[in-house]
């Protein structure tokens, strides 16, 4: 095989990397071309790259004639309060699968993978029986509550691939200077894990973020509902309002961005690390 | 400073027995190896010591106190681990007072004591430098220094040498017992290389298969290995092994070996005429003589300079036999050579037991 | 500390992990007494633990008088065939993205990941205007396209992870040995990921099964529904039918079990590995 | 068999340049060792010759033909790699047919080779394991069967013994040496450990930071290192390195080091009265006197028994210095000793640029 060959190869090769990228890139750019389209011009210049004139009217419109502020609030409160309880439970669950052996460790698991596999559907009437006599129906806590419980499995696991990546030698380094277990956990290994709990902080954050199921089953009233709720509003309307609905979904975009800008350093000593060594 | 004593230690992890009946007595000041090849359970003995795995039986004291239940943090050990464990968070100066700053220690004396540890180990330029800018042999000298810090009843060292290079390791190895001089700490020292266990101990516990082969002085066990094992694993180049059968029937002991020839032994031994042996020579005391001198005489099959010596093999005693030698002499591939060996260089062993026999 | 508070430590422990498996399995438990309990008796042994009577006649009916065997046919080809292709296209982006270095990894993963966390709801409509000229809604193969493109991502990070997990240097001597790359790939590496490739197609399998928002948007006619669709139809009615919406839903478990007895003996390999390292 | 011939060769992993123009011409059947420590390019330049690697700039030829271009199974070489790289899901026979079978070679000829490789190896029992069920010794012979069985133009060898224990390593050492006088074909063996490069290499390739820093026979690299790099990393216990001036004004060239003392030289030196100079003395060339003799008188610092000889330490000319002695004389620390040194066996390097100067 002489070099020719390999070239084209390499060629192919970064066709296929531009292509991949297009293609991830294209429904982004789509969103924000349709978002800032004036109505009209929708569906005359509908094929066009980018269309000949452009507004900010459905931004306009979205923040100060709907539910959009308050459902963006409500999104908010219901992601971040559940990325914070499971990033915490996850580091504690997760440090126990990684440092501790013990029996039965390959069925927890399995359990973890099983739950993981349940089609979520068949929960949604015994958790709405169980949460309704409670009062957590209709209820930003019951929802915050449910996605607790379903995203604690998955991030512990991801928590435990963290900490199986600390040599356990800092943990007895630790002991040995004086710490107990707990201390060792919290000053040394907590503070070495950061870029993981933003991971999984992250993955926990978007996972609500975009949760649709038990969003709309659960919750009846506007005021307790999310942004996925709010943008599937829109579908449901007789015409699609496609201008506005874009530009809610470019708002809901917002966290995640903000997300990856946040975390884009540790991947990147992350990815480094990796790149160097292979 | 303290004594260590360790009474019928045993270790299970659930059905697998790594340690079986470990008694052993470490002297307040004394600085013992811990050798063997690895899974000899060397280091989960290390580690039942230091509190970092428990104790399946037996009784571990240190200064006279018994320390099975206790946890690492009061035990009152300092450890220096082979990854170093250096805390990546921290500087040079938060990692080597961060055992004092758990105890609370006055800052002041906090200050004396890194600083006087940092002066010993010249770590003092270093002292604001984050462990993953360091070389090498400078986290090792700081994994040292956390350690020295605490002044503690005994260092633990979980083979400290072991991640660096050889030249660094050589001069490591001279610092760490210029260190144990002035410090005096009973220390307990972890490793697979004969080489760091003879030049460091004062005592080596040989280690195998979880059980103990010979505690003694380095060169009692490079001079009298009390088995196989001990014989094969101390020594480089290896001791030369071959089969042979006892002969103490007629005027002297002999050994009757492959050939048909007599190897004389300086001493009769206690076992029974016709006892299958295993008969050990250390390479530098195989001599070859000048040519024309009594002895075997036996083709050269390879020859490997090491620049302080050659080492020379030839088939002998069915098997391949290595003789070292200082002298750059001409002898290449091919010659033939006559060997000898001094009587009161031949190590017995019994072929059966492998314990020593002479 | 002594030997009391060590052992109570480890009781903790035990019943944490009890704790974890009761909470984790009680859904699974439920599940299945409800699909066996009588309807008379659902509502007044309610809080019992298992109904005094137990029957098969909502799995009789879920069978022979409702459209879920149908479902379940619809469910099992397009999860199948997503799984399918899935896992090929990414075994072969993942092994790439594993053994090459270039620049701009770091921005495909980004890419990657800044893709999964969409809300996915706001692309139904684009994705609707797709594929609607090209007759793909209401079309199994359309809902294939879909989850094809959604989880090629994912599944791509997963076959890096396990292509990771094997030494470059066996490529490399298969090379040397007289292999191209390709063959290297598919002779000696492929075979070595068996269990990284069952994970992946499991893990696409059971999220192409559990995926109901585009077979919701996507498909309208009852022929080309699967298996989340019929049982959210059990919530959309006046009253749930309990019984006979839990027996489907154990039903809709088994291809998740099969999947698990399958691959557990990878997985048992897999932590006992890490379990003796430790 | 071939001849391998590397010119002004460069390496560039981005904008990290690994090798900077190396040039090397290895003959037929000659055994090569490139040895450096890690990092200096030595692996980086096993590759490039493999075919894993992509030249950067400069001509790899082997047998003549020019291969930068060459696919690795085109280039009809053999690799032993550092992990050994058996396919984990192939018998024993299995793995070293495999090459065979790449080459759609007749079945009994295949059987040939493998019985053939597997008798020199004493593999034949072990053709049905797989390779998880093997030793690490085992391993690493199924790897060199690997790479016997295609009869290749030339064998690479990539730290093979580098996850193997002392005893091991010295036997397969061995063993790789007299499998090469058999066979003779051409091998380029990388490792970091000088005693594996002095006693396996026809010709030893000395590299660091990316560069050749001597090529030579073992004996030449360890009589006549090139430069301070060579003369530090050649040699254990390793060679005492000190700073001094060269005075060549007198009668007779000299040495004055620290603490007043002259150093007689055997030749004089073609540099400047002045020039500062850094000296090598190899401990086993540093004599230690009977007591009352004329030479320096020094305290013992510290004395480590290797079993074979004794390393003594002491404080001379402003460094920690060594005698290597196979006496196991009684000296102890504390003692005074004599040490001289013959002429003919200072090394005098130049301390800027740290190239030979004798």
């Amino acid at each position: 095989m002489r070099r020719p060959r390999r070239a084209t190869l390499a060629v192919a090769h970064r066709l296929a990397i531009l292509a991949y990228i297009i293609f991830a890139l294209f429904p982004l750019f789509w969103l924000l071309k349709v978002s800032v389209t004036p109505n009209d011009l929708l569906y005359s210049e509908g094929i066009r790259m980018w269309p000949s004139q452009m507004t900010l009217d459905h931004y306009r419109f979205v923040l100060r004639h709907s539910d959009f502020p308050l459902f963006f609030r409500n999104s908010v409160i219901v992601s971040g309060s559940t990325s914070v309880i499971v990033t915490l439970l996850a580091a504690a669950a997760g440090y126990a699968m990684s440092r501790f052996v013990f029996r039965g460790k390959i069925w927890i698991v399995g359990l973890m993978l099983l739950t993981q596999m349940f089609p979520l559907v068949m929960l949604v009437a015994p958790i709405f029986r169980m949460l309704a006599p409670l009062g957590l129906t209709n209820s930003l806590g019951g929802l915050i509550i449910v996605y607790v419980a379903f995203n604690v499995p998955f991030a512990t696991f991801l928590m435990q691939s963290f900490f199986d990546g600390i040599p356990r030698e800092l943990d007895e380094a630790a002991m040995i200077d004086g710490a107990t277990r707990f201390m060792a956990f919290r000053r040394i290994i907590l503070p070495l894990t950061l870029p993981g709990l933003a991971a999984t902080m992250g993955f926990v954050f978007t996972a609500a973020w975009s949760e649709l199921l038990f969003a709309l089953m659960l919750i009846s009233s506007t005021d307790a509902s999310t942004f996925p709720v709010g943008l599937l509003s829109f579908v449901s309307k007789f015409s699609v309002d496609f201008g506005q609905m874009m530009a809610a979904g470019v708002m809901a975009l917002i966290p995640a961005c903000l997300f990856f800008l946040f975390i884009q350093r540790y991947l990147v000593q992350g990815l480094t690390a990796g790149a160097v060594k292979g | 400073m303290a004594s260590i004593d360790i009474a019928e230690v045993r270790k299970s992890f659930l059905s697998t027995h790594v340690l079986h009946g470990i008694n052993l007595s470490i002297h307040d000041g004394e600085f013992v190896v811990l050798v063997g090849p690895s899974g000899c359970g060397k280091s989960t003995l290390l580690r039942m010591i230091a509190g970092l795995e428990e104790v399946t039986a037996g009784e571990i004291r240190i200064a006279g106190r018994r320390v099975n239940e206790l946890e690492p943090k009061d035990r009152d050990i300092a450890m220096v681990f082979q990854s170093y464990a250096l805390y990546p968070h921290m500087t040079v100066a938060e990692n080597m007072s961060y055992s004092l700053r758990l105890r609370k220690t006055p800052r002041e004396r906090i200050a004396t004591a890194v600083n006087g540890a940092a002066a010993k180990l010249g770590l003092g330029p270093l002292l604001e430098r984050r462990p993953r800018t360091l070389s090498g042999g400078q986290r090792q000298r700081v994994a040292m220094g956390r350690a020295i810090v605490r002044s503690p009843q005994a260092f633990l060292f979980d083979e400290p040498l072991s991640n660096l290079d050889a030249r660094l390791r050589e001069q490591m190895r001279a610092e760490i017992k210029m260190l144990h001089r002035e410090i005096g700490a009973t220390s307990i020292y972890v490793t697979h290389d004969q080489i760091e266990a003879m030049t460091l101990a004062d005592r080596i516990v040989a280690m195998q298969g979880g059980l103990v082969q010979q505690v003694g002085r380095p060169l009692e066990l490079y001079d009298r290995p009390a088995n196989l094992f001990v014989a094969g694993f101390i020594g480089s180049p290896a001791m030369n092994m071959f089969a042979g059968t006892y002969r103490g029937g007629g005027a002297a002991a002999a050994i009757a070996v492959p050939g048909g020839v007599l190897l004389a032994l300086s001493n009769s031994l206690q076992v029974a005429e016709g006892t299958a042996v295993t008969v050990g020579v250390r390479p530098e005391h195989v001599t070859i003589a000048p040519p024309g001198s009594e002895g075997l005489a036996h083709r050269v099959e390879l020859v490997e300079p090491t620049g302080l010596g050659l080492i020379i093999h030839f088939k002998a005693f069915g098997t391949d036999f290595k003789a070292f030698t200082l002298d750059r002499s001409d002898i290449a591939i091919g010659d033939t050579v006559t060997v000898c060996v001094a009587p009161r260089h031949l190590h017995v062993f019994d072929a059966g037991t492998e314990t020593r026999l002479n």
